[in-house]
């Protein structure tokens, strides 16, 4: 809908209105691709005069908009639903982040008596609050004839609980992702990596979500921001040394762990119809959990517009 | 203004409770007025909070989580007292030790709690212990740095006239210093209480199931303001009952070591 | 005016000196210089002078919580070096020095119970003290209960039930009132009277000094102060503080230390 | 057991200062032990943590951490100590304003300020106020209730003499009470100065982006114990500092109210 | 012995009650029951009477610090029902009527202050009075820095400044030791007859009273207090203890209560 000049990414130039508008993101301090768009002026080159506000997790941030602190936030599907299910927000993007390569970031690390998946029967697993960790554990043990029932999961803080509490024997098993962490964990002493979430049916998507109010008010702001985004994901793949460098400067991230993880960090803006199996498996999961009270259509909560004008060849959602 | 004159006149019982149940109604008012102009995602009213704390009365969390943490504050509060007070009695009494432990003691004590908790997971788990040992942290400081107050505050003629009544050294700890520190220990004891309620919070951040703690961290995280604030009040409502309570006794069984209830000034 | 002179608790000062500052620094300042004193056993000697000429300090020699500086001070043939049963001080402040946890009986009881005398014959001892100091009937109250005169009763008795040879007492009626004051005068010089203690008794009162003592030693005002004159007091128990000899005698020291302030602060 | 005599005993420069030296030694050692036990991602030894300040320190993040977190510190320790003084003198003279504060007040305090964060978002947005609003609210209770307790201890002589020398009511809280209970505001302050630290820790959980706090829950997320263990000290070092200088200067520009310079035993 | 009768300074009581429970409680205890007198305009009144009978609350209730029960109570023709400038108050704790936080002279100066006299005056007038108490020379001093003698001399400087028509003191030299109170107690008869005030003065010292007063008022224990003799001393200032008429009266007040009290303490 709406405007003059698009479906030309080299004329960027040439949207560029002439007050840049304000743009509150919520963002977490791993995450390189906003870090990169603001700090190489790609933002302030589609217009817009953005903000990243630093949050301890996703979550966090998305529950930022409900206290309407942020206009932006992203985060993975399942506190992304939870959100939706909540207020007037709208998915705007998925990040492409649900590739079997992403997937295989998260590994599954075990101790060394477990060597089969039907070996974590009657065994402490970790989850972390307020993630999809539930959800994937779920997916894992049934997939490998174990009920979930069987196993008692604990419910941490944050990979470092995890990391000391597997190292201590305290637990028998927990999912990680990142490579600084996973260093961490390839050194523990009878611990082992099991799996990864690739052999799993779960891949867990990111999505960006904005505000109604926002979205209708600026349409054509959303979509230069997407395209944004999409550039400065581009950047990032391009000079992954830079993209440490800023993050390093930015938020203390070490260099070589940047590197490692930009395979899981860095965004590929769209949206397929991968992205949304992804998402309604998860509702179907959160409802029957009851971490979402009541059901709503999920269709309903995406605005996929101004993607489309962004980066039609990446909605192949729908069509 | 009228001020007061701290005359002791005659209040019948009703004049006395009137203004306090006007309060409470006040605040109520403030509060659902402030949940009209934010919205129940921000500031849930009166009634939503009700409604959340009756949907986790019914299934017993409610009660489970507020047991749990209640369990969590009084063994951690007992144990960090009960290592305290030896501790600041002898940090008190012994000069060199006083010496060496003093400065460490007024630098660690402006460590949060909070801080310690990745060093809590290593040496006691993610099971209980780590919790205790927190609110223990938490209490420890406190309790020893009134206790050894109080041991600085001990008037030198009560120990000469012990010693010069043939007490031995040991006599005199446990018949003079003990009994006239009490007043101090008991001081420190409550307002640890107080902290203790404040580190329960970040106790149950860690890998925790169930606590008042995890209640509020866990509605955090999916925005059930609700259930929040029916955390927040049950922190407030337990916080303030056992500090009463701990008054009450303390006045009852250590009332001739001067004890006396108070509302607790300091914390 | 029974003076059974006991060989142990004759006290022996001899170029008694004092300094707060320690050996190692280089000026001394010297609050006590050069005394020399002979305390005859069973006797009842005051020690009158002016505020901060030292009277405390050397009390507390006496009784072994302050240590000397240089010279000799015996107690028999003993050198004293610290605290012990054979010397009893009885403090100005009863506040200060009674234990305010315990009740007046366990307050007297305190000494017996540390030398673990058995609980009947504690229980007897000190009724027979609570008795003399006319505190029968007040056993079971705490000493927040009683009043000024009647606190330092109990510090009477608490020191008597120990059986010292020696009592030192500092200023003990200081902080009464004046009717009080006579009452504690009269029963004091009755109590030692009937039991034989020498007594060292601090005061800055001629009256008070004159009403009790045998013998009466002036102190200069500090610093090195020192024993300037010792007076004899031939008068027969219980004195008449209107009889002429006392007011005589009165006038004469009074005169002693008129002379020494010069200038008064009303003119 | 060798007790102390509390003797003012003269000490050189050196003995005073080598049992500290000698702590800080030990706690050195205690701690690189345990970094040899646990391994350098759990507790990261000496030498490393110092290589991990000397990494921010390089690039001025530490310094900026540092500065930020005192100015937030600062900043809401002061409005909090400036609001919640004249509300204390209020509700200490006001007595029926009293006796509807203060239950209230009473179960308020239980709930850790860590709690608000939320709230505080809504109504302070995520830039520095409702940083500073978390510590403010951290410090409020404390100055409220010690200057509270102040005015109820205030001697009624004092008032009465001023009140029949001819002194309004408003003469009366302008030149008796305020002067008479500074030294209880200013403990309340000197306590809160050290909450406010603690509170730092929850306020930049929040939406930050640098501070000593941010520090440390960024440095969690990349498991940079090294960087943890510096912000931790950096704390520490930040508390005892404020807290002697703020001791330092009360005793400096107040010490004719009566505030004297101590190790702050209560906080 | 001037006594220049002014009307306004004539103090009319009749008939005067007093009860601390409140006229709504059924059975009323009263402290001071049916008290009549009239204290003439420049007398020096004396208040006589044993602990806790009821001289504070009367001296109190004229200085209209305590409301009566019933009867009346005038100061020349105005019913008293507030504390005022013509009525000076003394207390016996100097440390709690006098403002530590003020110098010597900035304690003078209080009333003067409030009043808003101008800088000069207010100076000169405190000169005055601080010379007349004998204080010269510590005018830049704080309380603390003083003896327990030189504090009253401050208040008694401190309300001989506002110039009242009567003066008020409650045991004034009560917590005095002997020599310095003898000092005061001629000082306060020389400035009585210099400053021609109305004087009130309570006690409890036989010696005290007759060695100030012109009439001596006996009060009996309470409950239901009363005013039961009124001795007339007819010796001219300054008066000697020894003196036989004297020493005549002091043992008529004495046996007067030796009487009262059906056995003293010490058998
Ligand atoms: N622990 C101490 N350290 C240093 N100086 C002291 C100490 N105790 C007392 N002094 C000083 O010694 C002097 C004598 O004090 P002391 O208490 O013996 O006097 P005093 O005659 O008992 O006076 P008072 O009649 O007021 O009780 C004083 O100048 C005092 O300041
Ligand atoms: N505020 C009060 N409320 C209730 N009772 C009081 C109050 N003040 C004094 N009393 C009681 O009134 C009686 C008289 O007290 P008051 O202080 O007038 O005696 P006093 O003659 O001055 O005694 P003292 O010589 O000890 O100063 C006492 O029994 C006391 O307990
Ligand atoms: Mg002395
Ligand atoms: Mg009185």
């Amino acid at each position: 809908t709406g405007c003059g000049s698009k479906n030309d990414d080299s004329a960027a130039a040439s949207t560029k209105p002439a007050d840049p508008i304000q743009l509150k993101i919520a963002d977490i301090s791993t995450n390189p691709v906003f870090r990169v768009a603001k700090t190489k002026g790609i933002f302030e080159k589609y217009g817009i005069d953005a903000e990243i506000v630093t949050f301890a997790t996703p979550a966090e941030g998305i529950n930022s908009l409900f206290i309407k602190q942020v206009d932006i936030a992203w985060g993975a599907d399942f506190p992304i639903l939870n959100a939706v299910s909540k207020g007037d927000y709208s998915i705007i993007a998925a990040t492409g982040t649900d590739t079997d390569q992403s997937a295989a970031q998260w590994k599954l690390y075990a101790q060394d008596d477990i060597q089969q998946a039907s070996d974590l029967k009657g065994k402490k697993l970790s989850t972390l609050r307020g993630t999809f960790l539930p959800y994937l554990w779920d997916e894992y043990l049934k997939a490998s004839g174990v009920s979930a029932a069987d196993t008692e999961q604990i419910g941490q803080g944050g990979f470092d609980e995890a990391y000391i509490a597997l190292k201590k024997g305290e637990i028998d098993a927990t999912w990680v992702v990142g490579a600084a962490l996973i260093e961490k964990f390839d050194g523990i002493e009878g611990a082992h990596e099991l799996t990864d979430m690739s052999k799993t049916t779960v891949r867990i998507g990111g999505d960006v979500i904005a505000t109604n109010d926002f979205i209708q008010k600026e349409p054509e702001g959303v979509a230069n921001f997407l395209r944004a985004l999409d550039e400065a994901s581009k950047f990032v793949s391009a000079n992954p040394d830079e993209t440490a460098d800023i993050l390093f400067k930015e938020t203390k991230q070490p260099k070589d762990a940047t590197i490692r993880d930009l395979a899981t960090n860095n965004w590929n803006i769209g949206f397929s119809q991968a992205s949304f199996d992804s998402l309604s498996k998860q509702k179907a999961y959160m409802l029957s959990a009851g971490i979402i009270k009541d059901d709503f259509d999920l269709t309903a909560k995406l605005n996929l517009d101004s993607l489309k004008q962004a980066v039609p060849d990446r909605v192949d959602y729908g069509q | 203004m009228k001020l007061s004159t701290k005359s002791s006149a005659y209040k019948p019982r009703a004049a006395k409770w009137f203004p306090i149940v006007l309060l409470w109604l006040l605040v109520l008012a403030v509060w659902q007025v402030g949940a009209w102009i934010y919205g129940p995602e921000v500031v849930p009213g009166v009634a939503e909070t009700w409604r959340g704390a009756k949907e986790l009365m019914e299934d017993g969390s409610l009660a489970k989580d507020i047991g749990v943490s209640f369990y969590r504050v009084l063994v951690g509060w007992s144990l960090g007292s009960l290592i305290a007070i030896p501790v600041g009695l002898i940090i008190g009494r012994v000069s060199p030790i006083r010496a060496i432990a003093e400065p460490f003691l007024n630098f660690i004590r402006f460590i949060p709690p909070i801080a310690f908790i990745t060093l809590f997971l290593v040496w006691f788990g993610i099971g209980e212990q780590s919790k205790i040992a927190l609110i223990l942290y938490a209490t420890l400081f406190i309790v020893m740095m009134n206790t050894l107050t109080g041991v600085l505050a001990l008037e030198e003629d009560k120990v000469r006239s012990a010693r010069s009544m043939g007490a031995s050294e040991w006599q005199i700890l446990l018949h003079v210093v003990i009994p006239a520190t009490t007043p101090y220990m008991f001081t420190g004891i409550r307002i640890a209480m107080g902290t203790s309620y404040m580190a329960i919070i970040g106790a149950e951040m860690m890998a925790a199931n169930e606590g008042v703690g995890f209640l509020i961290w866990n509605s955090r995280l999916f925005f059930r303001t609700d259930w929040i604030f029916v955390g927040l009040i049950s922190l407030g409502l337990m916080g303030f009952i056992t500090d009463r309570a701990v008054g009450w006794l303390g006045h009852k069984l250590l009332r001739r070591y001067g004890v006396v209830i108070s509302s607790g000034a300091r914390r | 005016m029974s003076s059974a002179h006991s060989a142990s608790s004759v006290i022996t000062i001899e170029g008694l000196d004092k300094s707060y500052g320690g050996p190692k620094q280089g000026s001394l300042h010297y609050i006590i210089k050069d005394v020399d004193l002979v305390v005859k056993g069973g006797e009842f000697f005051v020690l009158l002078g002016p505020s901060g000429c030292g009277k405390s300090t050397l009390l507390n020699m006496i009784a072994g919580f302050v240590s000397k500086t240089a010279g000799q001070l015996r107690v028999g043939n003993v050198e004293v070096d610290k605290p012990g049963r054979d010397r009893a001080v009885v403090f100005q402040q009863a506040d200060s020095s009674l234990f305010p946890w315990l009740t007046v009986l366990q307050n007297v009881e305190f000494g017996l119970k540390m030398k673990k005398t058995p609980k009947e014959e504690r229980r007897r001892i000190s009724d027979r003290f609570i008795r003399m100091v006319g505190l029968s009937g007040h056993e079971n109250k705490f000493p927040r209960e009683l009043s000024g005169g009647m606190k330092q009763r109990v510090q009477l008795a608490r020191v008597l039930a120990n059986d010292p040879a020696i009592l030192l007492m500092d200023e003990p009626f200081g902080a009464l009132d004046a009717m009080t004051r006579r009452t504690m005068q009269k029963e004091l010089s009755q109590i030692w009277r009937e039991t034989n203690k020498t007594v060292i008794f601090v005061t800055h009162d001629i009256q008070e000094a004159i009403l009790l003592g045998e013998r009466i030693a002036v102190m200069s005002a500090g610093p090195n102060s020192r024993i300037t004159d010792i007076y004899d007091v031939p008068m027969d128990y219980p004195r008449d503080a209107t009889a002429p000899e006392f007011q005589a005698l009165q006038r004469r020291i009074q005169s002693h230390f008129e002379a020494a302030l010069e200038g008064g602060a009303y003119p």
